[in-house]
């Protein structure tokens, strides 16, 4: 059980009882090419038929989706910030400013689809007390929508905020990364769909290298910002099947710097957890030693 | 939306996606889930109190902890399946047996704690099988106690920060406030001469979780801020003045008032209740605030980055 | 689940390799038998997204003749298998429960809709075109010869299929009716 | 283009990938802008100064491809001495004339040869019997006659007089020179808005990017056709592309992104008024009259526009199959004539005046798709009755009961006459047909399911309508309902009725005298033996196969992909491919190659259906005389010009001038910084009480809005508004505005605002960002907003519809409004009800609107 729960694990569904698995499957979102079109959201929601997630105008930019949620599998976030002042070249012109009031040097939007990071070691997995959530053989985490009876302990052991009960229907949804479409073969629907190969699906081994080459390609055009996410065995909850390149820092796009998978103390839980029990037991014969009144 | 407020991502300290959480707010429906805690923090110091009751003969001691131990175990599985979103699906909580999930390991306790604080209980209301009930409520004792604490794994195996940081101080802090609401409610309801062990108990839960919930404000930092402000915050301290009062109640008038003790005993009960509700508040609050996520993550990269190249 | 006993999840895990019930022996027969449902599909039927002009093909997935999926083809050298989020919706747009579906009529004045018989629809149309395009028939214009009807106008054409706006402008042209226009003018 | 064009987009990604630099010119920041390399804000409606300040860039640099320039555009071409330019007059050009507001484009010709041919010599007289007449030349602009030039260019009268050293003062490149001279960066800014330092980082890149290794791309949507100078906006990226050598060369071209599913087959196969199918021209009344008449203009110019009669018969042998014959000229007076405009905005006023009564809608949505929805809603409620045909409920067939004018009290729901009948369509999976998408390709949809319930395809419907007023004519013996009995009209059925879309698609591809489809338009005949529906398919039913079906994947195929559907004309996929060889007929370039000469097998070859003479030699000199497709040189690759040259100076063809030149929007708060004249002097007024313009340079007005699309909706909504998940996606209508406006005006973001026109005010919430920039033109600041326009009335979500502000102005060539327009923009809530056409009404008096003339913007001179 070295590894089961947390810290680099190479074969996680191998790890979870699967013997002759195929290779783990995933996604590699390149917010870098993103145009945040919602493709995703859409084909996602037709395929696995989650009904809408209600009609508010947020004010949040073009995003009127808000969060990965029950009925949102994904998310395709916005993001308007001043972009960076960038030295110009000195064309001999005259100085007449830039067509901004202020002379700024603009803004930049960044556009990043969000979806369930598919942990290496998953925390709403983890603490599913009836196998709802399981580990497949593609390495992926789902939810049994026959077997889950709503309790709600994956929702806050999200260190992402990805999965959450749907209401009116009371069993935790979150994206399945088509584990339906993949048993034929088939890619999931998001990234089917995403015009741009925003959204690349893959083994997720291919896909780290493929990630890797694109961040040393984007550093040697000067976008020095891009930096991968999710992509390291040896982060917080072993590298995430669903790993992201991003252009800023991740809170910016609401995503958590350094999760961690709770499971990594869940030893320490324990031991407290029996620490206080013993307590109780000695509290308990105190109780009753001593004076007889 | 805030009107007239545009949402660009503020500067100031940290940085986030429009203020919005990072976390989801646990879907955990109160009074539900803070009366669970409570109930089985009661119902498993209570199953203890009653074995002690037993083997030390204090009848009327006995009857009520185990009637609490029952009471409690059996309103509190009512809560737990009244929170669920398909409660029709509870058997499934016996489905898988998953020490990586507390609520899975909680089920295998409760579910024996709840047949054999049952049995116990009905064993001493209705004198039949004496032998057969004595075992149940010997059973219930040993399930009792990780019973009370268990549920501080509950909470402490999530991502969110003010449960998860804590997770050193909150078993004892549940495990203390079980342990005062037991005593308590014994204080209440027996006459004093058998009720000396439900008030030590109770003073000495309260002292454990007093201690416990301050050292929840001392060391953990930021992510301990939600205990201190805002609604948990005036929880916590009205749970915490209850149990100083009662506490001195207990001290000064326990042993003598019967009306001091059952005002004492009351008020263990109440500020154990809030107590729960504190913690959970505290909790909810805290996954609201992406500052509880994101200040501590940044804090600890920073750190490994000194420490290290970094790594990502 | 009308499974046997063996089958208890509790039972798999201390039997097999996924001994902390996280990954095998949590299973269910469901989640053991999963098929997306495009396979049960009778037909799979070659289409061109409605929404914008990029063309992008569809494969559109039909099972008892009703539409189960509509997802792009990749063999389409246009769009290699992608679409947009309006092109992703394309089922929701062929199934929605809001497509009017019979005929609908409002009598002049009226406050309401009614019901109207397709058949009768169709006649009622065609005699008010022979009417109207009469009543409105014009030989010449300023002493020259126009042969046309300016009381009947069309607007449409850019959203539907090239043989449609054939016939309409055939038909049209043969009534005399010129005032014939779609999306592409606006 | 990322934001309503996301597959095509994938393109633009691939070749920012490869590193291609992708520049972004918009009003607005969009998705576009945040994948672009540069992102350049340009105030709405001054795309021609932009344009031109590069075109000027290119010509005063000398950065122009020279060999291309001078072998394949009429840049040598000399110009008759009668021509003067806006330069000499002010914004205008010779030929003007102020009453009728148009232009003769006698003087632009090219200079008529010293030694003419006797055609030449008869055009010359023809020419100057129009001068003294006033017919003839000048008529051809009217009636949007200028669109007939979609798939050929407008005759000229002789090929003309040439220098190619380019020095002569009267040659079209010197011309040009001048004429640009004064776009330079600094107006740029002072029109656009944009800083010389951006504009230098655009035209270098252009530059960077053309010429023989390399090509650029221009692509466009109706941020350049919405206006009063929309056909101008194009020519000037024409001419842009034609200086640097992008046209006709992989990699270059002017890509249009057109915005429906078949909105490039409905032009081909037009529902348009002015023209038929293959870009035939509508008969007019004044100069058609016979079949001679009617094909005159083109026949035997140069070029494959010089088989136009063989074109034409063929359509009407189509269209009246035996009953057309050559005795009766085919049938030819079978066609209606045009008088004048009868586009759609005069259609619309028509119907309020009552000269209109019967409607079809189509797939269409007026009340909110249309400019100035008001007046679409007011002509709907004075018909006698209206026939709409669409999968939703929408707008345009629910207005008298729900409309904006009801909730005014404009109209009354009781009085209004029109009989309505709504009669659900079939969606695009419940019939088999195909579509031309924006590269003139042809997709075939094969039929998945039955359509619900009442729901019939368009082609059945139109059948079973011409089948119905058939039986009510038959046995009449009135010659207005000839064309209607003798139309061929006899598709087969299947046994539900239904008609075989295969079968029409047959007629549109042609048959020859043995029955058999045709397999090029090459093998049509004017003589009546050959039927074809339109001219530029023929081909699509090569060989009795359904070429628009094909689907051989990508993988199998090279990049070009010539066995995936089928293109016009010829499954040609590249235009005027000719030009991406050098006039010797070898490749620009090895990097470029496309289609080249082979000299051993005396063909063009290559990766494309060579758009030219098959074995038509680069040296061949045409013999004196020579018509149509045979007075083609070998280096004339603009096969549909009777000059076979890219015109880089349009002697004819367009209504406004042959150079471009930049006016300001009819509502502008500017006055125009290059010319004395301020709007497109010969812009179509649309005067009508219920069209209101705003006076220029009000201060009751002003502020500068525009409308567009956002990725998540489609047109005017009925197919969107109507689906939950892309409601969700953007749930209600919002204005963009810039912070500096949001707080002069004091509007809160998220909250409500009230944008104000002549015509009427609509409310939307308010998105403030910093995507919307204030644009400094000079000293002052142009504030822009921004509005999509996708909501009305009915669907998941509602609101008021963007359309409602926009005036109807239109272009001279076309007749497409102009979406840019002034207005003003206050917090809050519109008020409700006849408050809204008092408050409306407010601002009118205020703002001066002249209510015996409210069309007149008040900046003619």
């Amino acid at each position: 059980m070295t590894n089961s729960l947390w810290g680099r694990l190479d074969d996680p569904a191998g790890n979870a009882g699967h013997t002759d698995h195929p290779p783990r499957m995933g996604f590699f979102t390149d917010t870098s090419v993103c145009i945040g079109c919602k493709a995703c959201e859409v084909a996602c929601k037709e395929w696995n038929e989650v009904p809408e997630d209600g009609y508010l105008l947020t004010g949040m930019s073009y995003d009127n989706t808000q969060q990965l949620g029950a009925s949102t599998w994904r998310h395709v976030a916005f993001v308007e910030k001043p972009a960076e002042t960038v030295e110009t070249v000195d064309l001999g012109m005259p100085e007449v400013g830039l067509p901004g009031a202020s002379g700024d040097a603009g803004v930049k939007w960044l556009m990043s689809s969000d979806v369930c990071k598919h942990c290496t070691h998953a925390a709403c997995l983890d603490v599913c007390p009836t196998g709802a959530l399981f580990r497949t053989e593609f390495g992926t985490v789902v939810v049994q929508p026959d077997v889950c009876n709503g309790c709600g302990y994956c929702v806050p052991a999200c260190p992402y905020g990805v999965i959450d009960i749907r209401p009116e229907d009371g069993r935790a949804f979150k994206c399945t990364l088509c584990y339906d479409r993949l048993k034929e073969g088939q890619k999931p629907a998001c990234a089917q769909a995403c015009p741009t190969e925003s959204i690349q699906f893959g083994e997720v081994d291919e896909l780290r290298e493929r990630a890797a080459a694109r961040v040393e390609e984007l550093h040697a055009r000067g976008v020095d910002v891009a930096r991968l996410y999710g992509a390291d065995p040896e982060d917080g909850v072993g590298g995430d099947g669903a790993f992201f390149l991003l252009l800023d820092e991740p809170e910016v796009y609401g995503l958590p710097p350094d999760p961690v998978v709770t499971t990594r103390d869940l030893g320490s839980i324990w031991k407290h957890v029996g620490g206080a029990a013993a307590a109780i037991v000695g509290l308990g014969v105190a109780s009753f030693m001593g004076r007889r009144r | 939306m805030a009107r007239g407020e545009r949402p660009m991502v503020p500067d100031v300290e940290f940085e986030s996606y429009y203020g919005r959480p990072i976390l989801k707010e646990p879907t955990w429906k109160t009074p539900d889930v803070p009366l669970y805690l409570f109930l089985g923090g009661m119902a498993g110091c209570s199953a203890v109190l009653a074995e002690g009751a037993a083997l030390t003969g204090r009848p009327e001691l006995e009857r009520v902890a185990r009637m609490a131990a029952a009471g409690g175990a059996a309103a509190g599985t009512v809560a737990l399946v009244h929170d669920l979103g398909r409660p029709e699906r509870f058997l499934n909580m016996l489905r898988v047996i998953k020490p990586t999930s507390p609520l899975s390991v909680g089920s295998y306790i409760l579910a024996p704690f709840s047949a054999l604080s049952g049995a116990a209980a009905a064993s001493n209301v209705t004198g039949l099988l004496p032998r057969l009930g004595r075992l149940a409520g010997l059973g219930a004792a040993a399930f009792g106690p990780p019973l009370a604490t268990y549920t501080a794994a509950l909470f402490a195996n999530t991502a969110v920060p003010a449960w998860h940081e804590a997770h050193r101080e909150l078993p004892f802090v549940f495990g203390g406030s079980g342990a005062q609401a037991a005593g308590g409610l014994a204080m209440l309801l027996v006459p004093l001469d058998q009720a000396g062990p439900a008030r030590r108990m109770a003073l000495a839960g309260a002292v454990v979780e007093i201690v416990a919930a301050e050292s929840i404000v001392l060391r953990r930092g930021l992510v301990a801020e939600p205990y201190r402000k805002g609604l948990p915050g005036r929880l916590m301290r009205i749970a915490r003045a209850a149990t100083a009062v009662a506490s001195a109640a207990t001290v000064v008038g326990g042993r003598r008032s019967r009306i001091v003790a059952a005002a004492a005993g009351a008020t263990y009960v109440a500020a154990s209740v809030v107590t729960r509700f504190g913690v959970f508040e505290a909790g909810m609050d805290s996954a609201r605030d992406p500052k509880y996520t994101v200040v501590p993550q940044r804090e600890r990269l920073a750190a490994r980055s000194e420490s290290s190249t970094p790594q990502r | 689940m009308a499974l046997s006993p063996l089958e208890w999840p509790v039972l798999r895990q201390l039997r097999g390799p996924d001994r902390l019930g996280r990954g095998k022996a949590s299973m269910s027969h469901r989640s053991e038998t999963l098929e997306p449902r495009t396979v049960e599909a009778d037909k799979v039927v070659d289409s061109v997204c409605p929404f914008c002009a990029v063309g992008c093909a569809q494969r559109v997935f039909v099972k008892d003749g009703k539409i189960t999926q509509i997802e792009g083809n990749p063999a389409s050298p246009v769009s290699r298998g992608r679409l947009c989020p309006k092109g992703s919706a394309s089922k929701q747009l062929v199934t929605s429960p809001t497509r009017v579906t019979k005929v609908r009529y409002r009598r002049p004045h009226g406050t309401e809709w009614e019901d109207l018989d397709l058949d009768t629809a169709m006649d009622m149309i065609a005699d008010r075109v022979v009417k109207t395009r009469k009543q409105f028939w014009e030989w010449e214009a300023d002493g020259k010869r126009t042969r046309r009807t300016l009381g009947i106008a069309s607007l449409g054409g850019a959203t539907l299929d090239n043989e449609e706006n054939y016939l309409m402008k055939k038909l049209y042209t043969a009534m005399g009716a010129i005032q014939i226009e779609n999306q592409a003018r606006i | 283009m990322a934001e309503a064009h996301p597959v095509g987009f994938q393109w633009v990604m691939e070749a920012k990938r490869r590193g291609a630099t992708i520049i972004h010119v918009d009003p607005r920041f969009t998705r576009t802008s945040a994948v672009a390399d540069v992102h350049v804000p340009i105030r709405a409606g001054s795309d021609i100064a932009f344009l031109g300040g590069l075109v000027n860039h290119v010509l005063t640099t000398e950065s122009y491809f020279r060999d291309y320039v001078v072998a394949y555009t009429n840049a040598a071409n000399i110009v008759d001495e009668g021509f003067e330019d806006t330069e000499d007059l002010d914004g205008l050009f010779s030929g003007f004339d102020a009453e009728q507001a148009h232009y003769d484009p006698v003087s632009w010709r090219y200079q008529a040869p010293d030694d003419r041919s006797p055609d030449e010599e008869k055009r010359l007289q023809q020419i100057r019997e129009d001068e003294s007449g006033g017919g003839g030349q000048k008529e051809s602009h009217v009636a949007a006659q200028s669109e007939s030039h979609g798939s050929g260019g407008a005759a000229v009268p002789w090929k003309g007089k040439r220098d190619e050293t380019l020095q002569d003062p009267r040659c079209v490149f010197q011309i040009l020179k001048r004429h640009f001279a004064r776009y330079t960066p600094e107006m740029v800014q002072e029109v656009c808005g944009i800083a010389p330092a951006d504009f230098a980082e655009v035209a270098d890149a252009l530059v960077r990017n053309s010429g023989r290794e390399r090509t650029s791309a221009l692509a466009y949507a109706v941020g350049w056709t919405h206006h009063s100078t929309g056909a101008q906006t194009i020519r000037t990226g024409s001419i842009l592309q034609l200086l640097l050598g992008n046209i006709g060369r992989p990699g270059g071209g002017i890509i249009a992104l057109r915005g429906h599913a078949s909105i490039q087959g409905s032009t081909d196969i037009p529902t348009l008024f002015n023209i038929l199918p293959g870009y035939l021209p509508m008969p007019h009344a004044n100069q058609h009259q016979s079949l001679d008449e009617w094909v005159r203009d083109d026949e035997g110019k140069a070029g494959f526009w010089g088989n136009i009669r063989s074109y034409a018969v063929s359509l009407l042998k189509s269209y009246w199959g035996d009953a057309a014959t050559a005795d009766n000229d085919f049938c030819f007076d079978y066609l209606p004539r045009l008088t004048g405009d009868h586009s759609t905005y005069n259609t619309v006023k028509s119907q309020i005046e009552g000269g209109c009564k019967g409607y079809f809608l189509v797939g269409e949505n007026p009340a909110v798709g249309s400019a100035n929805g008001k007046m679409q809603r007011l002509g709907m409620a004075n018909l006698d009755w209206l026939v709409v045909r669409d999968l939703q409920m929408i707008e345009s067939a629910t207005f008298w009961k729900d409309g904006p004018e009801i909730e005014t009290g404009e109209l009354v729901t009781e009085d209004i006459g029109t009989e309505i009948f709504f009669l659900p369509a079939a969606s695009h999976v419940e019939k088999a047909g195909s579509f031309t998408q924006t590269q003139r390709m042809l997709q075939w949809r094969d039929k998945a399911v039955e359509p619900p319930g009442d729901a019939r395809s368009e082609l059945d419907f139109y059948f079973d309508l011409g089948v119905r007023i058939r039986e009510r004519l038959a046995g009449s013996t009135d010659e207005m309902d000839r064309p209607l009995l003798d139309l061929a009209w006899d598709y087969p059925t299947d046994e539900k009725g239904e008609v075989d879309g295969q079968a029409v698609l047959r007629e549109i591809n042609g048959t020859g005298p043995d029955g058999a489809a045709l397999s090029a338009y090459t093998e049509l005949k004017p003589d009546g033996s050959t039927a074809c529906g339109c001219w530029i398919y023929c081909g699509v039913y090569a060989d009795e196969v359904n070429q628009a079906r094909r689907r051989k994947p990508a993988w199998e195929q090279d990049e070009v992909a010539a066995e995936w559907g089928w293109a016009w004309p010829a499954n040609r996929r590249i235009l005027y491919n000719r030009a991406s060889a050098a006039p010797d007929g070898s490749p620009w370039s090895e990097r470029k190659k496309y289609v080249w000469w082979d000299a051993e097998k005396g063909r063009w070859v290559g990766r494309d259906v060579p758009d030219f003479v098959p074995d038509r030699a680069p040296d061949h000199v045409p013999e004196e005389g020579a018509t149509g497709p045979d007075a083609i040189g070998g280096q004339d690759p603009f096969v549909m010009q009777t000059d076979g040259k890219g015109w880089l100076f349009a002697p004819v063809g367009l209504a406004d001038g042959p150079m471009p030149s930049h006016y300001e929007p009819p509502e502008s708060p500017v006055r125009n910084p290059l010319y004395g004249q301020q709007n497109n002097p010969t812009r179509r007024k649309y005067a009508h009480p219920a069209n209101p313009i705003n006076p220029s340079w009000s201060e009751v007005f002003p502020y500068v809005f525009t409308s567009y699309r956002l990725t998540e909706h489609h047109t005017a909504g009925g197919m969107s508004r109507t689906l939950p998940y892309l409601t969700e996606l953007q749930p209600e209508p919002f204005c963009e505005i810039s912070p500096r406006l949001a707080a002069e005006r004091g509007l809160e973001h998220g909250g409500w605002a009230t944008i104000v026109t002549a015509r009427t005010a609509i409310e939307a919430r308010v998105l403030v960002t910093d995507r919307v920039r204030s644009l400094r033109l000079g000293d002052t600041f142009v504030e822009q907003i921004g509005l999509p326009y996708h909501w009305g009335r009915n669907g998941i979500s509602q609101g008021d519809s963007a359309n409602d502000l926009v005036n109807i102005t239109m272009d001279p060539n076309v007749y497409i409004q102009d979406k840019v327009g002034t207005c003003d923009i206050r917090p809050g809530r519109r008020p409700r009800g006849p408050a809204l056409l008092a408050f409306v009404d407010g601002y009118r008096r205020r703002a001066g609107v002249d209510p015996d003339d409210p069309t007149d913007g008040g900046a003619d001179r």
